[in-house]
């Protein structure tokens, strides 16, 4: 079954024990929404000297989002905004690849599970929620994209 | 368990029945709360227009222009049939969704008893699809107007207890739903259309939900207006009906301006066309109309009152299945009275985006989330709920699937 | 004459030439200008998604709704490419007429400089079709802004004498034809955009003209937004297009409200989609919008710039013949400079719906009347004209039947 | 050819020379439009205890409006407004018969004439402007529908 590749247990993991999961206190505090189902998330960022020093969010949505939200904190911070966006990069090819890719595992680290869910063009945006409230957080931070 | 239609030899009319779903399994349709599937008479129809009568409208005086212009106004007569109102009041738009803008600008350009202007109010309820709830609520923002609103019981039902304060003498529009299309609850209309009545309200009914699924009569209802969605009665996308009281559309301005709805124009002044045409800007979407015509012609020849009954026994069969499921919610009416075919269930703590991957690998066909009904999935304090709505091509088989499909979440994510 | 168009091969592609007219008569199609035939691609297209992918798009995680989704945004890549333009840039309407009256009520509602308001100038020209003056008037009238617009010369130009006190810094929109719809005239559109643009006006293109029979690049245009409708470029019928720059769209208020439009909903406020969603509420016009990708991808087959060049082939064929006709006068450009295959013509003094009922004898499909323009037809003291408009399915003796029928209607009546 | 049944000469004679044509003067005058082809009609209607003692009309439009007004003119002078809704209602039948009646000639006179154009839908509209302006100035007038 299909299934199993979508949830790897890595996903239900994280879903179950979000990492970064919290009330956002940074400055900077976006809220994005997926409008067709209702998820939504809320993320701040904080940059030190060009590092992402911290990310916390706070949201409802489905395992994916949920899981790819953590992710993506434990990926990004301890980086420079610049890797952190490099990543991002190649999770978001990785997404819309609809199954063709299958995603540098040196860069992805953890985010290589959700690989997955390309095949399930509706779940590509949940998987992506995170993300998008990471990058638009971090450029409001001065962040360059 | 038998039932009233034949479903198998209706299935066969649909071709979409033949496709194959993830991991080759078959189609079990139960999203038609969101959009029906076609049979091949809709299909025929529309071709037969393209292939054979395609023409503009109205405007041309050759023979092919006569032969669309008889197909066109048959299918509005067609549409007046099945609504057993005037042709004349039969306004085809593209959507609902149109249909129920049309009448908040109108209202708004309109001058007179039907014009909304500060202070005057406008009156739904928390069961409103964003269709009928965002025209009214940005018109309000717009004009000055008031919104206001019956809100929802846990069990889908109205909270009328206020009725007297909700709907009062300032009240120029009440737009409700004819049932739920996330609970599939049916309020409790009557005294909801007598009250803006008697306080010289008009009354307008999202039909979206129940014009396809049950014989209803504007006249036994006693409302003004009535929009339903072409392409959730077996008809073509990209076709709606607005249908109104004569006397009121005679006094209601335009919505969209162009050629077609005139009756003089200068650089500087223009008069319109009697209704219905004032409201048919443009080259109409005639094959759709024909389609349509075609859609509502199949659901008569099957029978609204049967597949009313037809729908309530698979209605009956899913919510005792839903309901013995242990993690299993239904959430809104629990049995099947003041309801239609379309049910709203949670699994443990599922999220629905989850749930629904899992039917999907059964190839069950449900609506996951809000449901463009967010204010209602508020009130009930959930992140949105699985839906499952029934058709005249379902059948008992379907319920099972769904019912097994449903254990089986519950239990790919229990498990691990 | 030889042509660059195989036109009996393409004849062969559309069912409809197979029926016979008045009379046993086969159908010469001269009213491509109201609305175009279909090729089988397009009701296949329509067919197909009907059969094999339909569900409600962008709301359903489970497969059929993804086969809709990415047959719907597939057919919006298409009609991007098409045009040349972002995808995000391409938003589905029921027709032009209603993305004209969508920019109007739109510019309404926006706050900021797109705004339209008190003292605010429209220009438009005594060239436009109903749909393309009218919400502009309407606009007007509503807001206390002021419509100006270039005069026509006899010889369908525009009078462009004094477009400095036409479009004044006070003009905030330009709405102008890229053709006429009645004689077919091309105005001189690069100094009317030059001066929008100059004084920080947008400038939108009615392409439905234009559009379906030649190569259209905004880009060399400099528009800032451009409309037209599905059903004349081979297309289904209740289907158009509004395109806009991304700037622009980004700015604007929605224009109909519903569902998939929003980002976030309550009962008392509403935030909206990003662009192009916020423009689409509702369920879409899936299958028009697949319908309208096969229509210009058969289109791009042929070619815009060899149907062009076919359609002023047949364009000369037909001035030449029509100018030697004692009785006949042709309206407008009487050469094939600054025009496209559009043209109008009078007989005599006979009235057009006369002239058009002998036409009609000969299966000969034009026009008559004001063709929804109607203070060009005042401007040019008529009571309206005959208007023949070809597409790439008609050849040379399509042209023939047409003259020998017009030199009938003429000896018809004279004879009496 | 059908075009003879459509164009029979007593049509194209009105056509030619109208009867009843001129500037309406009376007190209860009426405009109507054929918006889809843009024919226009300004008719007034005298009524003298209950006859129509004058109709005159003017306007542009096909042999068919204009012939069918004259005709109409002839038709209704001179008699009550009772026996011209009569008149008015048999030739609207007639016209809306898709070719289907032959039409009473008793009732209709020359009116009969227009019968061709009952097969012609798009032209119905031509026949019937000049009577619906009769029709509306009349009840304008007093005259009982
Ligand atoms: C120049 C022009 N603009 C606008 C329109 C309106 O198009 P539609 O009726 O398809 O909305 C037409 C066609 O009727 C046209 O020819
Ligand atoms: C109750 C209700 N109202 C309105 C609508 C809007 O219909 P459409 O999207 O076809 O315009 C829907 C369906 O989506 C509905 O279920």
């Amino acid at each position: 079954m299909d299934l199993d590749s979508l949830y790897q247990d890595v996903i239900l993991d994280h879903y179950k024990n979000p990492h970064h999961k919290g009330e956002p206190s940074g400055e900077f505090k976006v809220h994005h929404v997926n409008p067709s189902c209702g998820d939504e998330i809320t993320l701040s960022v904080t940059l030190t000297a060009g590092q992402v020093s911290d990310v916390t969010w706070n949201g409802v949505g489905c395992s994916i989002s949920q899981a790819s939200a953590s992710i993506m904190s434990d990926l990004v911070v301890g980086r420079t905004s610049q890797d952190a966006f490099a990543i991002l990069d190649e999770f978001t090819s990785l997404m819309q690849s609809k199954g063709t890719l299958v995603g540098n595992e040196e860069v992805l680290e953890d985010a290589i599970a959700l690989s997955g869910v390309s095949k399930f063009p509706a779940r590509v945006k949940c998987a992506l929620l995170g993300w998008m409230a990471f990058k638009d957080a971090a450029i409001q931070n001065g962040a360059k994209a | 368990m038998p039932t009233i239609l034949d479903v198998a030899s209706i299935k066969r009319d649909f071709p979409i029945f033949d496709e194959k779903m993830r991991g080759g399994r078959r189609l079990v349709f139960l999203d038609s709360g969101a959009t029906s599937q076609k049979p091949i008479a809709v299909l025929d129809a529309e071709r037969d227009f393209y292939s054979r009568r395609n023409a503009a409208v109205h405007r041309g005086s050759y023979f092919l222009a006569e032969e669309a212009s008889a197909a066109f106004e048959g299918a509005r007569q067609i549409v007046a049939n099945f609504l057993e109102v005037r042709s004349d009041e039969v306004i085809f738009t593209k959507s609902a969704t149109e249909s129920l803008n049309a009448l908040a600008v109108s209202f708004e350009r309109t001058k007179g008893v039907l014009n909304i202007g500060p202070g005057d109010e406008i009156v739904v309820s928390e069961l409103e699809h964003h269709a009928n709830l965002l025209p009214w609520q940005q018109l309000a923002k717009r004009t000055g107007a008031v919104l206001k609103w019956f809100g929802m019981n846990p069990d889908g039902s109205l909270d009328l207890s206020s009725i007297g304060s909700i709907i009062t003498p300032r009240c120029k529009v009440v737009a409700i739903t004819h049932q739920s299309n996330v609970l599939g609850s049916v309020p409790d209309l009557a005294p909801i259309i007598a009250a803006a009545h008697a306080v010289g309200a008009v009354v307008v009914l999202d039909g979206c939900q129940s014009v396809p699924h049950q014989p209803v009569s504007v006249e036994d209802l006693d409302v003004d207006f009535l929009v339903f969605s072409g392409h959730k009665a077996l008809g073509p996308t990209g076709i709606g009906i607005l249908w109104g009281r004569y006397e009121l559309l005679e006094q209601m301005e335009p919505f969209l301006y162009g050629g077609s709805m005139i009756e003089t124009v200068t650089m500087t002044d223009s008069t319109w066309a009697a209704v219905p045409k004032r409201f048919e800007a443009g080259v109409p979407n005639m094959a759709q109309a024909v389609g349509l015509a075609a859609g509502l012609t199949y659901l008569k020849g099957v029978g609204l009152a049967n597949i009313h009954q037809h729908e309530m026994e698979l209605t009956k069969k899913t919510l005792d299945g839903l309901l013995s499921i242990d993690g299993v919610k239904v959430i809104g009416p629990q049995d099947t009275k003041n309801r239609g075919g379309v049910i709203s269930f949670t699994i443990d703590q599922l999220h629905p985006h989850d749930v629904g991957q899992v039917l999907d690998q059964y190839g069950v066909a449900v609506r996951t989330g809000h449901h463009c009904a967010w204010p209602l999935i508020r009130k009930l304090g959930l992140m949105g709920t699985t839906r499952a709505s029934f058709y005249l091509y379902n059948d008992d088989s379907d319920v099972d699937v769904l019912l097994e499909s449903v254990v089986a979440a519950r239990d790919y994510f229990r498990k691990r």
